[in-house]
C-alpha cells in the first residue's frame, strides 16, 4: 500500500485536522464535530445559504468548495461513505442565514437518504431546506433512466453556479431554479485506468487490469459502459465527447464551460493534452469554451485517470460562472 | 406480554448476526456494488450494540427504539444506516410512549419498518432490495398474528416469506442504488440486503441458514 | 503503463498545444516554438523580467509560474530533459522589458550548461543576464557540499518572492538580493514511494519497492538518504522536519512558510495529514507558519510521494509571500 | 592536408557510433545517473547527421563546426548535449575562417574543446566524468603531433590515454553532475562519459571496443 498515512480508521479525522489548521481564516466546524464544516463567518445573513455533503476521499470534493462565492457547509463522511443525516443537520443549523438551505450533492443511495432524514429534521426546526441532486454521470444509465445516474465532477459547476447566484442576494428559489438550469446543462462521463486504495482496506476494492481502461467507471469503481484495450488520448476524448453530445446535443454557435478533471494520478500534463482534443472537438462544430477548468476537481484518491464534463451555457449561466470564488481550493478572480 | 428487555435481547442477537454475516455480506456486495455491506452492518451493529449495553430499555419504549436508530445511522450513515435508522424510528412511532407490548404490535412495527424503509428508499417490491425479503415476511408476520397465531409461529412464517421473497428476485436485474448501475450483470445474483434480513431472522429464530436460492423449484 | 496519450514522442507538444489554447489570454510564445513560453503581455516594460526553464513532467513547475506576479517566460525542455540554449535565448530576447533578465531554476547539470551558454549569447545582445540556482533539496547532498544540491519545489517560493519583488518595479540587483535570501532561507525534502512511467519509455526508470519507500529521493528518481519500510505519515513528517530543521535551525518566534507538496499520486486528503504533523512538530518549536501551500506545486509525473519545504522569513519576506499572483496554475488574492 | 570532406566524414562516423553505444552508455547512465545518456547520445547524434547531410562542409570551417555544435545542441540539449555543442564551437573557434587544416591544428582542436568542456561543466580531471578521458587524450594527441608524429600515430596515442583515463577513474566518488547526488556507490562504476569518448575514438580507429579497466594491472 503506498500510503502516506497513519491509522487508517483515523484518515479522515487526521486530515481534517490538517485542514482546520492550515485554513482558519476559510472554515471552521461546529457541533464539536470536525466533519461537520462550515464557512468561518457562518451563517451569512440574508443569503440563501449551502449545503453538500458525502464521503471522504474526493478531495477537493465536498469539502474544498466551501468558502466565498461557493458553498456555506458541508457533512464529511467516511471514506466513500455518507456522513450521518444528523451531521447535516448540525451543518444545516449554522449555515442558515434566514433565506433557507439548499443541498446539492451527489445522486449516491445513502447521501439521498441521510440528506431526506435531515430535511426532515431540519424542517421541524423551521428550517426551509430544498434539494438539488447532482446526476451528471452520463455513463452511469442510458437517458430513458437519467434520474437514477450518478453524481460526479459537475457537481463543482452546479456548486459555483449555486455559490454565484446565492452571493449576488438571489431567493431559494431562484438559486434552487439557476442550479437546476445548470445541471440540465451539464454531463459527465469519465475513464478509469487503474483502482484506489481504500485506507481502511489497504488494497483495491476492484481492479482495472494493466493496458486496459474501463470507460464511464464511477468515481468508487462503479462499472463503466465498456472495458477494453486502452486507447490513445484522442480515441478516449472523443469518445467522451461524442457520447455526452449524444446525450445533450450542441449546436454551432453554443457557448460552454468544460472541466477535464484528472482522478488522482493522472498527470497535468496528460490533462492538457485531452483539453487540447476536447478544444478541437468542439470547434468542429463550432462550439466555443468560454471557460475552462484543468486540473484535480474531484477525485478518487489515487486512481489513474480522468473525467471531462460540459456544462452549455445561456446568458445567467455564463455570468454566474464568471463571478469569483474564495475557497481552501477553489480560487477564481 | 412482551418488555424492553426482550426487545433489547431481539436486537443485540440481530447485532451479533450482522456482525457474523459480515464477510458473506462484502462478497455478495463486491459483486453487485461497493463492496462495504458487512462492513457497514458490523459498524451499524457495534453502535447499536453500545447504545443498548449505555440504555437499558425504559418506559417509553418508542422513543428509545428511535435513538437505538439514531444510534445505528450515526455509527453507519451510508445506505444500509439509514434504513435500518429509519426501520427503527418508524417501529418506535408504533408504540410511542408504552412500556410493554402485545404480540400484535410487533407484525405492526414490522410493517411499520417495510413502509418507513420503502419511504426512505424509494425502492418498490421487485426493485431487488431488502424491501424484497422484508415486505413480504412483515405481511406474512401481521396476517399470521391476526390469525391468532403464536408470536413463534408468525415469525417462522415471516421468515418464510423471507426466504422466498430473497430467491424470487435472483434472477432479476436490480433497479436501484449502487446496483443499479451494475445493471444487467445483476441478474442472476443475490441482494446482499435480502440475504442480511433472512439470516438476521434466522439467528433471532435460532434456525440454521439457509442458502440463497433454496426455496427455489 | 496506465496514460492517456498518443504518442509519446508528442507529449510535450501536444502538452502546449493544449495549454496555449486553454489560457491564450496569460501565455503565448515566442519564435514560433511551443517551447519558448512567454507572458502574453510580454515584454513587460520597465519590470525586470524573470525566466525559468527545465524539463517536461513536473506541471505546474515550470511553465505554470508565468503570470502576473510571478515569472515572465519559460523555455521547456523534453520530458525531464534540459531545453536548448537557443530556446532559452529566445525567451531572453522576448520579455527583457529594459531592466534585465534573472534566470531562476533549479540546479541540474544539462540546465546550467544551457543556461550558460544562453547568457553568453544574451550578453552578445546587450541584455543584461544575471542567474540564482535553487539547491533547496537537503537529502541530495551534505551542508558541506550544499554548493552541488539539487532545486525542488523550493523554487516556487523563489518564483513568489521574485516574482513580487520585480512586480514592485525593483532593480536587478535588489530582485537578486530578494531571491538569493529567499533561497538561503529555504529547504525542503520529499519522500518517495514508487516510481513514476516516462511515456517514451513506457515503464519506470527505477524503482521503490512496495511497502518500502525512499527518504530524499529527487523528483527524477535520484536516489535519497534512505531507503526502508514504509514508515507511517507522523514518522516520515518528523524525519523531514527535522532534518531541515538540523539545515537550518528555527527559533522560537520565527515565521515561515510552508509548502507540503504531493509528487503526483498522493492524494490530497494525505497531504494535509502531513501538514497536521508539520504544523504540530513546528508549535512546539514556537515557530508559526504565516502562510502555507498545500497541494500538487512540482510534480513528477504520478510518482507517489511528497515533499516538506519551509522558507523561514523576514519582514520583506512576509511582506513579499502575501502580494497577489495570477498565472494558469497559481492563483492568489 | 586536412579538407573539410575529411571532417564531415570523421564525425559521421563518430555520430554513427554514439548511435551504435546508446544501450550500453544507457546502462551505465542507469547505475549512476539518470539512465538517459544513450539515449541523448543517440539524439544528438541524430542532430548532427541531419546537419552533416544538409551542410557540406564549406570554406569556413569554423564557423561550419559551430553550427554542427548549436545542431546537436537543439537536438538534445541535456548535459553531453551542452557540452558537445561546447566542444564543437571552440573546436571550431580555432579553425575561424579556414578551409584546408593542418595536421596539428587537429591536437589543438582537441584541446580547445576539452578546455572548452571543462569550462561550461566546471569539472576538472579527477571529477569523474568525460573530462577523465578527454583531457589526457588532447594532451597526448598534441604532445605527439607536436613530436612530429603521424596523425595515425598521434591519434593512437589519444586513445590509449583515454581508455587509461577511462580506467583511471572508476574506482573514485563521482564529483559533479546527477553522480554526485549518488555518492559513495558510485565508487566501482564506469562513468558513461568516458565510455563515450572512447567508444567513439575507437570507432573512428577502426579499433577493437575495449572493455572498461581493460587497462587497469
Ligand atoms: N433505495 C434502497 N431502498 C432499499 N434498500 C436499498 C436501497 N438501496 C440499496 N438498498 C439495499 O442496500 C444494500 C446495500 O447496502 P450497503 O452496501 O450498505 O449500501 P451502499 O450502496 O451505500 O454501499 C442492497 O443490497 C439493497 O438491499
Ligand atoms: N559538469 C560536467 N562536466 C563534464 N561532464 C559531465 C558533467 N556532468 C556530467 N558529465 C558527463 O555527462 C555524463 C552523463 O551524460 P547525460 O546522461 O547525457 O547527462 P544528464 O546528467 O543530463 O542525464 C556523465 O557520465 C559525465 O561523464
Ligand atoms: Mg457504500
Ligand atoms: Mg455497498
Ligand atoms: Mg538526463
Ligand atoms: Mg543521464
Amino acid at each position: 500500500m503506498k500510503k502516506i498515512i497513519n491509522k487508517p480508521e483515523e484518515f479522515v479525522v487526521e486530515m481534517l485536522e490538517g485542514l482546520y489548521k492550515a485554513h482558519p481564516d476559510l472554515v471552521t466546524y461546529t457541533a464539536d464535530d470536525l466533519h461537520c464544516l462550515v464557512r468561518s463567518d457562518s451563517p451569512v445573513q440574508n443569503k440563501v445559504a449551502l449545503a453538500t455533503g458525502g464521503g471522504s476521499g474526493h478531495l477537493p470534493v465536498f469539502l474544498g468548495y466551501v468558502g466565498k462565492g461557493m458553498l456555506d457547509g458541508c457533512a464529511i463522511g467516511d471514506v466513500f461513505q455518507s456522513p450521518s443525516a444528523d451531521q447535516m443537520l448540525e451543518v444545516t443549523k449554522r449555515i442558515h442565514g434566514g433565506k433557507g438551505v439548499l443541498y446539492i450533492y451527489g445522486n449516491y443511495g445513502g447521501d439521498v437518504m441521510n440528506f431526506d432524514m435531515a430535511t426532515e429534521m431540519a424542517e421541524m426546526e423551521d428550517i426551509e431546506v430544498r434539494t438539488v441532486l447532482v446526476k451528471d454521470d452520463v455513463a452511469s444509465a442510458t437517458a430513458d433512466r437519467a434520474d437514477t445516474r450518478r453524481g460526479v465532477a459537475g457537481m463543482v459547476f452546479a456548486f459555483k453556479i449555486a455559490g454565484a447566484k446565492a452571493e449576488l442576494g438571489a431567493s431559494l428559489d431562484e438559486v434552487e431554479a439557476a442550479v437546476t438550469k445548470a445541471l440540465n446543462n451539464t454531463r459527465t462521463m469519465g475513464v478509469a485506468l487503474g483502482a484506489c486504495i481504500l485506507p481502511a482496506v489497504g488494497k483495491p476494492g476492484f481492479h482495472v487490469a494493466d493496458g486496459e481502461m474501463e470507460l464511464g467507471m464511477g468515481i468508487h469503481g462503479e462499472p463503466g459502459i465498456k472495458t477494453g484495450p486502452l486507447a490513445t488520448a484522442d480515441e478516449i476524448t472523443s469518445e467522451i465527447v461524442e457520447t455526452i453530445m449524444a446525450d445533450m446535443p450542441l449546436a454551432k454557435a453554443d457557448k460552454v464551460a468544460v472541466m477535464v478533471n484528472g482522478l488522482g494520478a493522472t498527470p497535468l500534463e496528460e490533462l492538457y493534452i485531452m483539453y487540447r482534443k476536447v478544444d478541437e472537438l468542439l470547434a468542429q462544430k463550432g462550439v466555443s469554451i468560454h471557460r475552462q477548468y484543468i486540473g484535480e476537481y474531484a477525485t478518487s484518491l489515487e486512481m489513474p485517470g480522468a473525467s471531462i464534463s460540459i456544462m452549455k451555457l445561456d446568458d445567467e449561466l455564463e455570468a454566474l460562472i464568471d463571478q469569483p470564488a474564495n475557497t481552501p481550493f477553489f480560487t477564481q478572480v | 406480554m412482551i418488555r424492553g428487555t426482550d426487545i433489547s435481547k431481539v436486537l443485540m442477537t440481530a447485532a451479533d448476526s450482522l456482525i457474523a454475516m459480515r464477510d458473506q455480506l462484502n462478497e455478495l456486495d463486491a459483486a453487485m456494488g461497493d463492496g462495504d455491506c458487512g462492513l457497514t452492518a458490523e459498524k451499524g451493529a457495534n453502535g447499536i450494540k453500545t447504545y443498548l449495553a449505555q440504555n437499558p430499555a425504559d418506559n417509553n419504549l418508542g422513543k428509545w427504539l428511535a435513538k437505538a436508530g439514531m444510534a445505528y445511522n450515526k455509527a453507519a450513515p451510508s445506505t444500509m444506516g439509514a434504513l435500518m435508522a429509519t426501520a427503527l424510528m418508524r417501529a418506535g412511532k408504533e408504540v410511542m410512549g408504552k412500556a410493554e407490548l402485545e404480540d400484535i404490535e410487533i407484525g405492526k412495527m414490522l410493517k411499520a419498518a417495510s413502509i418507513g424503509i420503502q419511504e426512505r428508499g424509494k425502492a418498490k417490491v421487485g426493485d431487488k432490495t431488502i424491501v424484497d425479503a422484508l415486505d413480504p415476511a412483515a405481511d406474512a408476520m401481521l396476517a399470521a398474528l391476526e390469525n391468532g397465531d403464536s408470536l413463534e409461529t408468525a415469525a417462522k412464517a415471516a421468515l418464510l416469506a423471507a426466504q422466498k421473497g430473497r430467491d424470487s428476485v435472483i434472477e432479476i436485474r436490480s433497479m436501484i442504488g449502487r446496483a443499479n448501475w451494475v445493471g444487467d450483470k445483476t441478474k442472476g445474483k443475490v441482494d446482499p440486503g435480502t440475504v442480511l434480513f433472512v439470516g438476521m431472522l434466522e439467528h433471532i429464530l435460532n434456525q440454521p441458514s439457509s442458502q440463497p436460492g433454496s426455496t427455489l423449484a
